[in-house]
């Protein structure tokens, strides 16, 4: 008689094992919860940045997660308006990934502002010139059109369809998310490229700044490439993990391989600007500065040395792209996802670069020394903390939402 | 009708309409932002009148006028005084932060009385009549015993109407015991006592008129002696003028001169010596002087018919090469130095005045004289310059018997006895005393401290520490609560600075004899009073001839009596100067001969030869075993730290590099070369070890010291006063260990020998 | 950069520090505390958590003994100009127009109370001239007694840095007022506290555009440069030095380049 | 996760059952309760918590003053020297006249005796007062753009006695920063309100720009 909770025809573990499942993930987000309310009651003395480190972990973790929640973003790009059908499949699951990424940057942002409780200036009292800005308008607005294209998922569970005021709310939301979708694919466009901005615009910094096109800075472009690249490998990858973890065929193989075959290309040509902008950046940006390439890259504690860009164009730049964009690659999953995480890590690397050894270099000559930091232990559970929220997230939306339409005809 | 879940649904929405249309969410969202702009902790400063007052600076002995800005009664910025003589507008650190003092929380806000253990910092308060009812007691008893003698008093100076109540109250009580802490004015005064025959002079260098000059390793940028004085004359120097910094250490006075001749540490003797050499070869010296107001330059004959060398005989031996030879400089460089000092518009050689290191070598300074003395540099502009202090107008002690009998006793440091019959204080003898006598009959059994700190100052501190702690009773008049006031057993707080009058004559090597008044400001914040008045208080309680020493109901009337006609012009404009010009040559010098004897002939020596008489080079065998200590450590100053009897107020601790202090470690000075024999890294924790005591600290490679030199900044290593200073750093006092002249008994070690290990 | 108030007149303020004379004693910056209120802490040893709006910085020339040289550098806020006269590195980041170019003096502002603590600027600033306020501010004892009326004490999570004592511009246009000439703001009347409480005479201030001030003509003059100039930031702070190697040390040069002062000499 | 239990039931039903629930006027309703009853909390309720009258130390007779002073309002708040304003005056302005009760009224005793023979300034509520970050000058206004007392602070010259003073219990500031009218709409009710803004308008509409931030702050 009762409506069951689960999503038509798929099996889901029971209770007491799904709790089980989550306490761990639970476990993580209490400690995290309390280092947040230490750090909005003391203060940033809770933390291990200082005036040279303004920006830290926390940046990198915002950078870093929005570009790979850009999945969302670009997987509504192909399928709403460029019409892929078949990365329909996969849509919901890179919404709600989305939405988990998202939020957390949000949640680090309002963490990593001095006075919280003023944070609503950066709406209200604007300056339309700071790429912060632009960063804090898109990203609060794609934030409102993931959630808006999140609804419709959540109203297709049995439970709530069976109200019809729901019901229909669901169906029309479906018929217009190809507007909403567009939407967010304009601020997405826009706010990755600001994040790129946020470095990119920094003339005071030879390391991170770059000429460009009009107010835009290259970076502007190149962070917004490899989102669009890197994200929806981020979707696949996820995918495939919690393929692993429930030991059941979520999507079909050929979604996968459509997207790796899309990424590939994306990766190819942004790993190929990227290369350009490099070299140009090293032979005339840096020099007009005084600066040479190795400047940047030698004489300083070990871990910023050249083989950090070999890792990021290299190893995790060309080699997935190569990988990627050959059918055998893309036919055997363990290359495939192999050259799937390199292109994350190469991601990674591009942001953690582009904020901290921006900012570890140093500039006067006679601050010979290189800044060194590493987080405290607030910043590191509340880094870790999007994990921890987003295993929950997902697994809730997993277990009580149709996340993959394929699942049903997967495992019969 | 009906109602379900949906009626409740539909309240909650229109509430939550109802409410974003109301002004609660945003006038609640901006009223808490602005009330995280206006913290209730946050202080908001008080609003008012702006007024300026001129006063002096007392934190040390540079006495540079100030002007302090004060709103409504809060005194809100310490500046330097442009119109004041001393100073001229430019002021040090330590100037700018006594507002810290002021209000800081090192203040000891009444009298107190100790009720634990000495060093414990255990007071409880006490009133004003019961403190002095107590002193007066304790001092009454003792002088009643036959012990009035015991009595002895420490001031950090004995300048001004201060340090002369002390002085008389000691005088009418029966004591001879009056103790000046140590300090460069020792040699400077002894050495102008000895070549130009009166006693007690202030030896004072005209910097601002000077055009060369030589510095035989005074900190004269690194805030040693008057630093306002000194800065004020630096920052009117232009490219004609030159200065030539002699140390083993690239100071800042040394990096801003324009010449750093790094001599071997302890040569400075040897090189002004070997300067006089090439000025006397060539020809250089001023015939004036030398022929018609000096005496002992040429070989001499005294009545007896004993042939003795003269000065120029001595420097005969100094030749440039010989020289070079000492003090590691070349040659060359050293003839050219002589040379161009000569030639220069008013030359001037100065020494002493680097606060950190008191050692006070008095054939170094009688040489670094003759140098002035030489190119006629005395009392003239642009040199150095010898003047008395301001005398006082103030009717004769009275004395009773036992008066008389106790300040006929000898004194409790040895100064003045037969001894050591030419210096006037040598306090660094008296822990030695102390320590020597035994328990029943103790050469100190009441002490009063006045404006010093002898227990963090003093070295081989240890020692001092535990002769400090015999003395059964001792009275303290700090306004801080420092290290000595912590060994107090009664603290009777004097006002700070910016609250009390006091008179501040002869700064610390300024060329004028300028007197300056500090005026209250503001009314005292606490419980404190005026040490003039609690001396005269505790004299009118002990009666008698005492009472009878001192009729006067309070300082301010002694002060106006002492200074009589002058002190409305002190009191108008702030300060005095006493004479236009120095003495002339003719009238300058009060010995049997009227002449600057470059031969002194008054001087008391321990051998019998000329040599011993006339300023020979003496090698000054520092403490330390030279082949376990293979390094020598020497104190240095920073005009950041205030290395005298006063701490760093925070602000000065906020200025110190991070290559001085971190954390609660203090970095020493090491040449990159003898840290590699060392093995030994920028920033690596070693320990120095000397014959006084070991430290850890950490090691900052520095190009500019010698190598085999290490050096460790003065002031820091602080146990009392606040969490601001306390605890930071080591006192490099406690590494130190004196060297007694045998002749003067002043401290001859300018460093000590070391050694340096990773910890 | 706003517009210029239709009754202003436009100044330039700037500095020139003259490193051959400053001695490193830091009463530039102990003056600065007292005269902005700035905070302290029990350790501030750690100079990347201890506010200072002037630093003053060690160089050495690197050679080893006797030959070694050492040279301080006081550091203010550059109070820079950036691109065209009004857009400083850190202006034109901060999301909440916190910060901004004042037009009328060339000085760049800072709010503290519209600053919410995101430190976008102080990672735009090459010079670190932006200081966060990692803790809430204390003044132990009684000291909140000396807290000057002319500047509003900070509050934590709040970025501060040197505004050139932008209040005592404020008083000398205030007493211009009063005095009914209000342009009349001459350079006596205008210094910042540093300035004044330089013992050595090492630190000049005034209109960099006025030939009639002292900052004027020694900008121009040949050994003047300004720290990290070849970033574009166009800093209003001159520094003189004669020695090569100190420019050297103050901006970034290829191995193959000279400082402009040198670039045409031996020296 | 591999154990899995079978999801028992069929697909949902797409028609909502059929029981009978509350009418779409009814839930109007419960629609229209909420909406009025914070409406009226919002715009009534709120400011009477928000703000707290807090008591003048005592009552003050500007008008009255005005009669026997020969200079106005600045025969009391005047400028200073160095150009600064002197804002309300002290004790020491006050003995002049106030030295001893004269026995005009109950405040004029209450004054001198609980403040002047006791030396205690009066802590006045000051109804402009600002918050500490802004840097206001009178001098540019009275003497550069010639403006009236009344201008900004109204006729508080004329009265007889002191206003109702509001306190904002947020913010510690008086309600007539903000203006009394909470939705800021319309003219103020006593004099202009005092919010960044209101001063914003005024410069732009006299200078043509709203001045540089530290124009205005400190």
């Amino acid at each position: 008689m009762t409506t069951p909770a689960f999503p038509e025809g798929v099996k889901r573990c029971g209770n007491g094992q799904f709790i089980l499942w989550l306490l761990p993930a639970f476990l993580v987000l209490l400690i995290a919860v309390y280092a947040m309310f230490r750090v909005w009651f003391y203060g940033l003395n809770q933390t291990n940045m200082n005036d040279a480190y303004g920006f830290a972990i926390w940046i990198w973790a915002d950078l870093a997660v929005i570009a790979l929640g850009g999945g969302a973003f670009f997987s509504g790009f192909l399928a709403y308006i460029i019409g892929v059908k078949n990365v329909k499949n996969i849509i919901n699951f890179a919404v709600v990934l989305g939405v988990v990424c998202y939020t957390s940057a949000l949640l680090i942002l309002g963490l990593d502002v001095g006075q919280p409780l003023r944070g609503w200036f950066i709406f209200w009292h604007a300056n339309i010139h700071s790429m912060l800005t632009e960063v804090a308008f898109c990203l609060t607005i794609y934030l409102g059109v993931l959630i808006v294209e999140f609804i419709p998922v959540i109203l297709e569970n049995p439970k709530i369809q069976k109200n019809r005021f729901f019901h229909h709310m669901a169906h029309n939301m479906h018929e217009i998310m190809a507007v909403f979708a567009a939407t967010g694919v304009f601020l997405s466009f826009f706010h990755q490229g600001s994040l790129g901005g946020v470095p990119g615009v920094l003339y005071g910094r030879p390391f991170a700044f770059r000429e460009g096109l009009f107010i835009w800075p290259w970076t502007f472009f190149l962070f917004t490439w490899s989102a669009a690249a890197v994200g929806p490998l981020f979707t696949a990858t996820m995918c495939r993990l919690a393929e692993f973890i429930t030991g059941k065929r979520l999507v079909k193989d050929d979604v996968y391989r459509l997207l790796a075959k899309i990424s590939g290309w994306m990766l190819l040509t942004y790993i190929i600007a990227k290369s350009i902008d490099t070299i140009y950046w090293a032979t005339v940006t840096a020099p007009a500065r005084g600066f040479t390439l190795m400047d940047f890259y030698s004489n300083n504690p070990a871990y910023y040395g050249i083989w950090i860009l070999i890792a990021e164009i290299l190893i995790c730049g060309f080699l997935p792209a190569l990988i990627l964009i050959t059918q055998k690659g893309r036919e055997n999953k363990k290359l495939l996802f192999g050259a799937a995480i390199l292109a994350i890590i190469g991601l990674c690397i591009n942001r953690w670069v582009m904020v901290l050894q921006v900012l570890a270099a140093p500039l006067k000559p006679f601050q010979e020394e290189w800044f060194v930091y590493s987080p405290a232990w607030t910043e590191v559970i509340t880094t870790i903390l999007p994990v921890a929220y987003g295993i929950i997230l997902i697994s809730l939306a997993y277990r009580f939402l149709p996340l993959f339409p394929q699942e049903r005809e997967l495992n019969p | 009708m009906k109602i379900d879940r949906r009626c409740f649904l539909s309240l909650a929405g229109g509430l939550v309409a109802g409410h974003l249309l109301s002004p609660v969410p945003w006038k609640v969202t901006d009223d808490l932002s602005i009330w995280t702009q206006n913290w209730p902790w946050t202080p908001v400063p008080e609003t008012g009148p702006v007024t300026w007052k001129n006063t002096t600076c007392t934190m040390c002995p540079g006495g540079c006028g100030i002007k302090v800005r004060i709103i409504k009664d809060r005194v809100i910025k310490i500046e330097g005084r442009e119109d004041h003589p001393v100073n001229r507008g430019s002021l040090c650190p330590l100037g700018y932060a006594s507002i810290q003092y002021l209000y800081g929380p090192s203040r000891v806000k009444s009298p107190m009385k100790r009720i634990g253990e000495r060093g414990s910092g255990n007071y409880e308060p006490i009133t004003w009549e019961e403190a002095i009812t107590e002193v007066s007691g304790k001092l009454g008893d003792l002088r009643k015993s036959g012990k009035s003698h015991t009595v002895a008093c420490i001031s950090g100076s004995d300048k001004g109407t201060i340090p002369h109540l002390f002085k008389r109250f000691l005088e009418a009580y029966g004591s001879p015991n009056f103790i000046r802490t140590p300090s460069a004015k020792d040699a400077h005064e002894t050495a102008a006592y000895l070549a130009q025959g009166k006693k007690a002079q202030n030896v004072g260098f005209d910097l601002e008129n000077a055009g060369y000059i030589v510095s035989f390793g005074c900190g004269l940028l690194d805030g040693c002696g008057s630093p306002g004085y000194q800065f004020s004359s630096y920052s009117r120097f232009d490219k004609d003028h030159t200065l030539v910094q002699v140390e083993p250490r690239l100071s800042n006075t040394a990096a801003k001169a324009k010449k750093w001749m790094p001599a071997k540490p302890g040569t400075d003797g040897a090189l002004a010596l070997g300067m006089a050499h090439v000025i006397i070869k060539k020809g250089l010296y001023n015939r004036n002087f030398i022929e018609n107001h000096s005496f002992g330059f040429e070989d001499w004959t005294d009545d007896d018919g004993n042939i003795h060398m003269g000065f120029k005989g001595l420097v005969k031996g100094y030749t440039p090469s010989m020289v070079s030879e000492i003090t590691g400089l070349a040659a060359g460089q050293i003839e050219s130095l002589a040379t161009d000092f000569a030639r220069a518009q008013h030359p001037v050689a100065v020494c002493g005045y680097n606060e950190c290191t008191v050692s006070s070598d008095i054939d170094k300074t009688l040489a670094v004289h003759a140098l002035n003395a030489l190119v006629g540099n005395i009392n003239q502009p642009g040199g150095m310059i010898v003047f008395s202090d301001p005398e006082y107008n103030l009717p004769e002690v009275e004395k009773d018997q036992i008066a008389s009998d106790g300040t006929a006793k000898p004194r409790a440091d040895r100064a003045g006895t037969a001894e050591y019959p030419q210096t006037r204080y040598l306090l660094n003898m008296l822990p030695e005393t102390i320590m020597g006598a035994n328990g029943n009959d103790l050469p100190i059994e009441a002490l009063l401290v006045t404006d010093a700190n002898p227990v963090y100052t003093m070295e081989d501190n240890e020692t001092a520490q535990e002769a400090f702690a015999r003395i059964p009773f001792i009275v303290n008049f700090s306004s801080f609560m420092d290290e000595t006031a912590q060994f107090a057993d009664i603290i009777l707080p004097d006002h700070h600075f910016l609250e009390g009058f006091r008179d501040v004559p002869a700064p610390d090597g300024v060329g004028k004899p300028v007197t300056s008044l500090s005026a209250p400001v503001v009314k005292p914040l606490y419980n404190t009073r005026n040490t003039g008045d609690v001396i005269i208080s505790i004299a009118k309680s002990l009666g008698g001839t005492i009472d009878a020493s001192f009729p006067w109901n309070n300082y301010e009337a002694f002060l106006k009596q002492a200074y009589n006609d002058q002190y409305t012009d002190l009191s108008r404009s702030g300060y005095v100067v006493s004479a236009d010009k120095p003495a002339p040559w003719e009238s300058a010098f009060a010995n049997e001969r009227g002449k600057y004897e470059f031969y002194p002939t008054m001087r008391h020596t321990a051998g019998n030869d000329d040599k011993s008489k006339l300023p020979d080079f003496r090698q000054v065998d520092i403490p330390g075993d030279k082949t376990n200590d293979a390094l020598v450590l020497i104190p240095y100053k920073s005009p950041r730290i205030a290395s005298g009897a006063i701490a760093n107020p925070p602000f000065m601790t906020k200025t110190i590099d991070a290559d001085m202090l971190k954390h609660e470690r203090l970095f020493i000075q090491v040449n990159p070369e003898t840290a590699g024999k060392l093995n030994l890294k920028q920033g690596d924790a070693a320990v120095v070890k000397t014959p006084s005591g070991e430290a850890t600290v950490l090691v900052d490679l520095f190009e500019g010291i010698m190598p085999g030199i290490i050096a460790m900044p003065a002031g820091l290593g602080h146990t009392a006063y606040s969490k601001f200073i306390a605890g930071k750093g080591v006192n490099v006092n406690a590494l130190l260990k004196p060297v007694f002249d045998p002749t003067f008994g002043l401290n001859k070690a300018w460093g000590i020998r070391a050694s340096l290990q990773k910890a | 950069m706003q517009k210029i108030p239709s009754h202003t007149k436009a100044r330039h303020y700037g500095m020139v520090i003259d490193l051959d004379k400053c001695t490193g004693c830091a009463t530039c910056m102990v003056a600065c505390y007292s005269e902005n209120n700035v905070s302290f802490r029990d350790d501030e040893s750690v100079k990347l958590l201890s506010i200072n709006w002037i630093q003053v910085y060690k160089l050495t020339n690197g050679k080893p003994f006797p030959d070694t040289e050492v040279c301080y550098l006081p550091q203010p806020c550059m109070q820079c100009d950036g691109k065209d006269f009004g857009h400083p590195p850190c202006v034109s980041v901060c999301p909440a127009v916190a910060t901004d170019f004042d037009s009328p003096t060339g000085i760049v502002s800072q709010i503290t109370t519209r600053c919410f603590g995101c430190r976008y600027c102080m990672a735009a600033c090459p010079y670190h001239s932006r200081k966060f306020n990692w803790w809430d501010p204390v003044w132990p004892a009684d000291m909140q007694n000396y807290l000057s009326p002319d500047v509003s004490p900070r509050m934590r999570g709040v970025i501060e840095k040197c505004t050139f004592c932008y209040h005592r511009f404020q008083q000398a246009r205030q007493k211009a007022y009063a005095e009914g000439n209000p342009e009349d703001i001459g350079e006596d009347d205008y210094q910042t506290a540093c300035t004044q409480a330089c013992p050595s005479g090492a630190i000049t201030f005034g209109d960099l555009d006025d030939p009639a001030h002292e900052v004027y003509k020694l900008k121009n003059n040949r050994y003047a440069f300004r720290l990290l100039e070849r970033l574009g930031t166009n800093p209003s702070v001159y520094y003189l030095s004669t020695r090569k190697w100190v420019h050297r040390a103050c901006d970034n040069y290829l191995e193959n380049e000279e400082p402009a002062a040198f670039a045409n000499k031996q020296a | 996760m591999s154990t899995q239990t079978e999801n028992t039931s069929n697909a949902p039903s797409n028609e909502p059952s059929p029981k009978k629930g509350a009418t779409g006027w009814v839930i109007f309703a419960f629609f229209v309760i909420g909406f009025g009853f914070s409406l009226l909390g919002g715009w009534v309720g709120f400011p009477k918590m928000l703000y707290t009258e807090v008591p003048h130390p005592i009552d003050f007779n500007h008008a009255l003053h005005m009669n026997l002073v020969y200079d106005g309002c600045n025969s009391c708040h005047y400028f200073r020297e160095d150009g600064s304003f002197s804002g309300s005056p002290t004790l020491n302005e006050c003995r002049d006249c106030h030295g001893f009760v004269m026995g005009i009224n109950e405040n004029e005793e209450k004054f001198v005796e609980e403040y002047v023979l006791q030396d205690k300034e009066v802590p006045w509520n000051i109804f402009s007062k600002q918050p500490d970050c802004v840097y206001f000058s009178h001098a540019p206004h009275v003497n550069g753009a010639e403006m009236d007392c009344a201008a900004c602070h109204g006729d508080i010259g004329d009265s007889e006695s002191l206003r109702s003073y509001q306190e904002n219990r947020l913010t510690g500031y008086s309600r007539d920063i903000w203006g009394w009218n909470m939705s800021r709409l319309g003219e103020p009710e006593h004099a202009p309100r005092m919010k960044m803004m209101d001063c914003v308008n005024c410069h732009v509409e006299e200078t043509d720009s709203q001045g540089s931030c530290f124009q205005c702050h400190k």
